[in-house]
């Protein structure tokens, strides 16, 4: 499958990714509005690890063995056929967090009001290529 | 009268050589070069015709032209320099309706008086002098047993004016000029020679600018504001200064695509990449056909695209080049062979040689 | 403290409209211009340290950002203009002489763009480079006068050795510019492009990192006056040895490397330490005449079993045609003559723009100079300083040079701004830096791709122009004045060009 | 009856039979597959407390998958025997299976003590569907006014998550002096004991039913140890299970608390694996032999059973307990070793009024960790735990609010960012 490969060297901090990822789940797909007009604002997907000089955008990895999958007691997290991504199916998720508790990489968020899995890259469903990767202005983000 | 103007060309060129050294009047050549009378528009004819004079065969034979006349005791000045004239005569010229005011003509044969291993390179330095210093006086041809005949008008009234049917040579070469920039001045008609190489050329030289200041730096100058002028002396300085033989000589004058240098094997490919680095300001650039006339022989070449035409064709021992088909036929409607040119071949002939058929071809039906 | 008198150079306007506080020109902002405010979620700017870089600009998600040449208030004056009274304070305040980058910015004329090219018509084909070969590969190393040939095999048998050749499938290199000077990304991006493409980089004073061992068939060392990084292998691993005498934007003066560049790898690779300045004396302590240039053009010849052209490079100064003459004869195979609008990471503004003469004036002499003495086969000139475009590169070609070098043309290429800040080390975008936290802004295989791109055009219009010409070698054109007129220059101008004016023929 | 011959034999269709089916399949696509189950389907156990809170409309796990699965399900296949000689297994419906490779994967049951009263209406256990549906039915009838629910562990407080969305009025009643003492500290039952009084949940602690009393046959309150009484029709045991292995005595497989299995979750009978709420495998960070009935545990010991069935040799690495819970406000998370005895142990922890972050370490790796409410790297750590990465040279940075991927040593980070394949 193709997947986001993260080329830390050259991360260069400046959370574009997350800005487009934001836009490209909130619910005007307007960058503008979702910042300054939509309440909630929508939370990006992917998120920016720095430390030092160093840094990458971190989303799911849409792993083979999908730990989260596999723990999922409803499932509610499930394989897209198409992609292979790893998504989330809100209707059936519980917030029983057992993907947050299996996912090593930390990149699921929740929701905490609705108590769903609120953050997890869904590699931008009908995109041809996620908006983290399109928008990353150093390419430090691929899709291959 | 001769202004400083560039004339690009468009032209017919043509060339008979019996390679068994018999020779054959002028005739032929003015009807082969008349046929493609639509390639000349008037302003410029001539030929070059060797083996013309057997009696003078170890004399210079210099073929002056004189805008002023006065000019002419200074010329024989500086000949006598380097010189013994051994006789001086009026080319005879016939007048006729076709051409109007001309030059005067006349034809030194010079016994060089010099040392011997700085002959050639002294006549050399003799015409440039002449032809730089001498207002009025221009050398047009300075072989041995050739000469040159060339002025304002169609080639064929050229050709009879200087009456060339009464003169044999086994080889002659002609020249139908179309300049697109109307100049008057006979010394500007092809061929263009220097020792007995003569040069006839259809094409413009794109690349004259570079070939010029190449030149220089091998002391050749040229004033004459003709690219054919500095094909004549590329021919000087790669045939006779540096010896490449006739075959080779493409590989300077016409070099192979890089492409094609890089699939030949080795050591083939070393050759012909060292004589596109160190000749690369010799290559001809610009769409060209040109006729070489030598002592011996003559050869065709075309420029590696092959923006120009011609032609080469055999008729037993007889070797004919021309811009077109229909020059060939007019003088040997049969042929044993006929071959047109690829670009950046060239195809020759040499006296007492066997026919050189030029490249194969690999298509039929040419 | 005295309250500094320098105003701001650029004015930041903020669309607070578009402004989403997203912080990115906060976060790309070497220079602390952009500030982010918690309690007001809101960023707000500081126009004091402004370079003008445009990276914010550029990477501002809703273009809220617009970065502008700010208007100084003072009462215009032509003597007294704003550069000369900033410089003023800058100097009452600092004591110091002025630093600045890349080339000469001052209004000097460009003769690049007084020269026209030539095109054929009717009596000659233009050449369609679509559908003919055009050929614009390049050979620079000295050429011999006569090929001493066997011609009696078949093929000939060459008895002349050739000259060590650089084989450039562009007439076009990438200029001097070290690593220390420029990141470790900038000069991969352009190893890598010079090996795709199939030409050369120069490593500058800067040594040789040995991570681009790996390009050394494509890099030409050099060997200046500090001698930094210079080692039997440094020489070895390269295609060509340059020894640097001049530059451009500095005639006669050194090198300087300023310390903040100086990051452990650049120390490593040049053999210093650490946040040392790196400072080449103005002359090279062997050289004190023309004499001791040959015994170590002789010495690197000998140190490489003369197998690599050596190529000298020189600043274009009054009597530059003299002196490449006499480089020539002293042994170069490649003579690089680079101009006054040639770029710099670092230089006293005052020398930048005002030492030295265009580079084109410098080739048309140089070329007319090396011909009349017979010689000029016996070099390769290359030539160096505001290159810009396949025109001026074509148009050096017609006045006589082998190829160029690009240096700016190609930092551009990678991202350069052109804000004349390379020597902060604060380089936002990525290239004249050595802060861990900025080189990573420039992605090698960006850059490399971007390089690869602007010399594929290059060449595609190089041919363009030479097919128009009806000339499909570009040894057809190289000294091929013939392709040049002049329009707008003195006759005096046109004669040192050795070009006709345009309406002349030919 | 004839035997049914197969080549696998599922004995517990749940997760971990679920998952070993899947790896088989994953390896043999052609061998036959037989699944029993006691139950009437396919269903998800956590999803039983769920249902009944009304928070899903089915129980049902990953049917749809089941075709890639090609396997014969035997639905109501409760295992009554298996043959010490032979690979022959009986069902209390008599029919008998041969197999060739066997799982067993029969789950815990529900551990009832001896109370009594317990057999009366209105005393339930909730760890089947029939549990759930039995509830269901009895509060049709019964508005049930208070639910009594007997254990505070982590049962017990699915229970009562459970009871809490449909309004009723819970008591938890934990013989232990606080709530979920295997899983948090005592802070860690501090936060979980604030967030259900907060939501309304009275909770009894160090006290016990001794009697459920009934009124007609049915449950009309329980008495408690310390003598107070607790009127209501509805009560759930909810102390916790022990694995199903019954069955098996005299099968000739070794059995301890569970089904005795070495790292390649087989059995002493060459042949049977044992995955899951049932088997019996070394934990992970102590290596003492014991039953982890959580479901990560049981994915992964069913697929390493199934692996192995097919074919491979893939060893289990050891059991972690982890788990979460999520009740009122509050959601837990704990993992590993949370209670750790006295020793060499290293605390690092953050309070605030509403989370509380406790990690534990030995010999610089981590070995434990409790979130409560910020929970969101709980997978980290948790991983860091499983892959035995020393920890000591960032552990300064663990607990930062930006902690992350890429505070953990590069080989590590980048092993996993690749997501070609996570290691479990």
């Amino acid at each position: 499958m193709k997947r986001i490969r993260i080329h830390e060297e050259y991360c260069i901090g400046c959370r574009l990714c997350e800005i487009n990822c934001l836009v490209k789940h909130s619910r005007s797909g307007k960058i503008i509005k979702a910042f300054r007009g939509e309440e909630p604002r929508s939370l990006p997907r992917v998120r920016v690890e720095e430390e030092g000089y160093l840094s990458f955008a971190l989303q799911c990895r849409h792993c083979d063995d999908a730990p989260c999958l596999e723990n999922c007691p409803t499932g509610a997290m499930y394989r897209d056929e198409e992609t292979q991504a790893v998504l989330c199916d809100e209707d059936k998720c519980i917030g029983c967090w057992m993907c947050i508790m299996s996912c090593p990489l930390g990149v699921i968020q929740r929701e905490r009001k609705t108590k769903k899995v609120a953050s997890k890259c869904d590699l931008c469903r009908g995109e041809e290529i996620p908006v983290c990767v399109k928008n990353c202005p150093n390419e430090a983000l691929a899709y291959e | 009268m001769r202004e400083d103007f560039y004339v690009p060309s468009g032209c017919a060129v043509a060339g008979i050589l019996n390679q068994d050294g018999k020779r054959i009047s002028g005739e032929a050549i003015i009807r082969s070069i008349a046929v493609m009378h639509e390639r000349s528009n008037g302003l410029g004819g001539g030929f070059a015709a060797y083996g013309i004079y057997p009696e003078f065969s170890d004399l210079y034979a210099f073929h002056l032209l004189y805008d002023k006349e006065s000019k002419e005791s200074e010329v024989e000045e500086i000949l006598k320099k380097k010189f013994s004239i051994e006789r001086v005569e009026a080319i005879p010229v016939r007048k006729s309706k076709e051409i109007g005011d001309h030059p005067l003509f006349k034809r030194y044969f010079l016994r060089f008086k010099g040392e011997k291993a700085q002959e050639e390179d002294e006549v050399v330095q003799m015409v440039m002098d002449i032809n730089s210093r001498v207002e009025g006086a221009y050398v047009i041809s300075s072989g041995k047993n050739m000469g040159i005949f060339k002025g304002i008008g169609y080639p064929e009234d050229i050709g009879r004016f200087f009456r060339l049917e009464e003169y044999e040579a086994y080889c002659w070469i002609a020249h139908g000029r179309f300049p697109t920039n109307s100049v008057g001045w006979w010394g500007g008609a092809h061929p263009f020679g220097l020792l007995s190489w003569s040069v006839v050329h259809n094409g413009e030289i794109s690349s004259y600018g570079i070939n010029r200041r190449y030149l220089q730096n091998f002391g050749y100058f040229c004033n004459l504001q003709t690219d054919t002028e500095v094909i004549a002396y590329l021919v000087d300085l790669l045939m006779r200064k540096h010896h490449l033989p006739l075959p080779y000589l493409k590989a300077a004058l016409a070099s192979p695509f890089w492409s094609d240098i890089e699939d030949m094997d080795e050591p083939e490919k070393s050759f012909y990449r060292a004589m596109r680095i160190t000749y690369g300001g010799a290559l001809l650039n610009g769409p060209f056909s040109i006729i070489v006339g030598f002592e011996g022989g003559m050869l065709g070449m075309v420029d590696r695209i092959k923006l120009r035409p011609m032609v080469a064709g055999w008729r037993e021992e007889t070797f004919y080049l021309a811009s077109e088909e229909c020059a060939l036929r007019e003088i040997s409607p049969e042929l044993d062979r006929l071959v047109p040119f690829q670009g950046g071949e060239t195809i020759w002939g040499k006296l007492g040689e066997k026919v050189n058929y030029g490249q194969e071809l690999a298509f039929s039906g040419v | 403290m005295a309250k500094s008198l320098l105003f701001p150079e650029f004015k930041v306007v903020r669309d607070e409209n578009r402004c989403i506080a997203c912080q990115v020109c906060v976060r790309q902002c070497a220079n602390d211009v952009h500030i982010y405010d918690e309690e007001d979620d809101q960023v707000y700017s500081q126009e004091e340290t402004c370079v003008g870089c445009q990276r914010c600009v550029t990477l501002c998600p809703t273009r809220a950002l617009e970065v502008t040449k700010k208007e100084a208030g003072m009462r215009p004056n032509a003597n007294w203009s704003i550069n000369h009274l900033r410089n003023l304070y800058k100097q009452a305040e600092t004591g110091g002489v002025l630093l600045t980058g890349m080339g000469c910015s001052e209004d000097y004329p460009i003769y690049w763009d007084h020269l026209l090219l030539n095109a054929s018509q009717v009596t000659n084909p233009s050449i369609d480079p679509l559908r003919e070969p055009i050929e614009i590969k390049t050979f620079l190393g000295r050429k011999e006068e006569f090929l001493d040939t066997d011609w009696e095999e078949e093929p000939p048998v060459l008895k002349t050795q050739l000259a060590p050749q650089l084989e450039l499938s562009v007439p076009i290199m990438f200029s001097a510019m070290s690593y220390g000077s420029i990141s470790y990304n900038a000069f991969r991006s352009l190893a890598e492009a010079a090996q795709e493409i199939g030409t050369f980089c120069n490593s500058g004073e800067g040594g040789l990192h040995p991570d681009f061992y790996l390009f050394g068939g494509n890099i030409i060392v050099q060997v200046a006056s500090g001698r930094f990084g210079v080692h039997p292998g440094y020489l070895r691993a390269a295609a060509a040895v340059e020894i640097k005498i001049g530059q451009g934007a500095k005639p006669g003066i050194g090198g300087h490397l300023p310390g903040e560049k100086v990051s452990p790898d650049v120390s490593r690779t040049r053999k210093i330490p650490v946040g040392s300045d790196a400072i080449s004396p103005a002359p090279h302590h062997d050289i004190y005449s023309i004499e001791d240039l040959e015994r170590l053009i002789l010495a690197i010849k000998e140190a490489t079993n003369y197998k690599k052209p050596v190529s000298v490079k020189i600043a274009a100064v009054h009597n530059v045609a003299a002196i490449a003459s006499g480089v020539v004869r002293a042994g170069a195979d490649i003579v690089a003559i680079d101009g006054i609008r040639g770029g710099t990471g670092a230089a006293p503004q005052v020398i930048r723009d005002n030492v030295g003469i265009p580079i084109e004036l410098a080739l048309a002499q140089v070329d007319e100079r090396l011909r009349r003495e017979g010689i000029r086969h016996r070099a390769s000139l290359v030539i160096a300083g505001g290159i810009r475009s396949s025109s001026d590169i074509i148009k050096a070609i017609a006045l006589g040079a082998d190829a160029v070098y690009i240096g700016t043309a190609a930092l551009v290429a990678l991202g350069c701004h052109l804000c004349q800040k390379c020597y902060t080390g604060k380089c936002n975008w990525g290239i004249a830096t050595q802060d861990p936290y900025l080189t990573k802004r420039l992605n090698p295989n960006i850059g490399k791709r971007r390089l690869v791109a602007l010399l594929h055009a290059w060449s595609a219009e190089i041919k363009e122009m030479l097919g128009g010409m009806g000339v499909n070698a570009l040894e057809s054109l190289r000294g091929n004045r013939e392709h040049l007129r002049a329009v707008g220059l003195s006759r005096e101008e046109r004669e040192i060009l050795g070009v006709k004016a345009a309406g002349e023929g030919w | 009856m004839s035997d049914i011959k197969t080549r696998y034999l599922l004995v517990g269709f749940s997760v971990a039979g679920w998952w070993c089916a899947r790896a088989i399949r994953e390896r043999d696509r052609n061998g036959k597959i037989v699944a029993l189950t006691k139950e009437n389907g396919v269903y998800s156990p956590p999803l039983i407390t769920y249902y009944l809170g009304n928070k899903v409309s089915t129980i049902d796990y990953r049917s749809g998958w089941m075709e890639n699965l090609d396997l014969e399900l035997v639905p109501g296949g409760e295992a009554k025997k298996l043959e010490r000689e032979n690979n022959r297994l009986i069902l209390a419906s008599g029919e008998s299976f041969v197999f060739e490779k066997a799982l067993i994967a029969t789950g815990g049951l529900p551990i009832v003590p001896p109370i009594p009263g317990r057999e009366v209406t209105g005393v339930f256990t909730l760890t089947t569907p029939r549990d759930m549906q039995e509830i269901r039915e009895f509060m049709k009838f019964q508005e049930g006014e208070r639910v009594t629910i007997l254990g505070g562990g982590f049962i017990g407080l699915k229970t009562a998550e459970a009871f809490m969305e449909l309004g009723v009025k819970i008591t938890l009643v934990e013989l232990a002096n606080r709530l979920l003492q295997n899983m948090v500290d005592e802070r860690g039952s501090y936060y979980l004991e604030k967030a259900l009084e907060r939501a309304g949940l009275e909770v009894i602690k160090e006290d016990t039913v001794s009697e459920f009393q009934s009124r007609e046959g049915k449950l009309s309150g329980a008495l408690l140890q310390s003598g107070k009484y607790l009127p209501g029709n509805l009560a759930v045991v909810a102390i916790g299970v022990h694995p199903n292995i019954d069955w098996l005595q005299g099968s000739g497989i070794e059995l301890g608390r569970g089904v005795i299995v070495d790292e390649f979750q087989e059995s002493k009978r060459a042949g049977i694996f044992a995955a899951g709420d049932v088997a019996e495998t070394k934990n992970l960070i102590t290596g003492e032999r014991n039953v982890v009935a959580v479901w990560p545990e049981a994915v992964k010991q069913g697929k390493i059973a199934g692996e192995n069935m097919a074919g491979n040799r893939l060893s289990y690495p050891g059991s972690l307990p982890v788990n979460t819970v999520s009740v009122g406000e509050v959601t837990l998370v704990s993992a590993g070793l949370v209670n750790p005895p006295a020793g060499d142990f290293e605390f690092l922890t953050t309070v605030s009024d509403d989370s509380y972050r406790k990690l534990v370490l030995k010999d610089g790796y981590l070995v434990g960790v409790i979130l409560v409410n910020r929970i969101e790297k709980a997978g980290v750590y948790i991983n860091l735990i499983r892959q035995k990465v020393k920890v000591e040279s960032f552990k300064d940075r663990l607990l930062k609010e930006d902690f992350g991927m890429i505070n953990l040593p590069a080989e590590y980070r980048k092993h996993l960012v690749e997501g070609a394949s996570i290691e479990v």
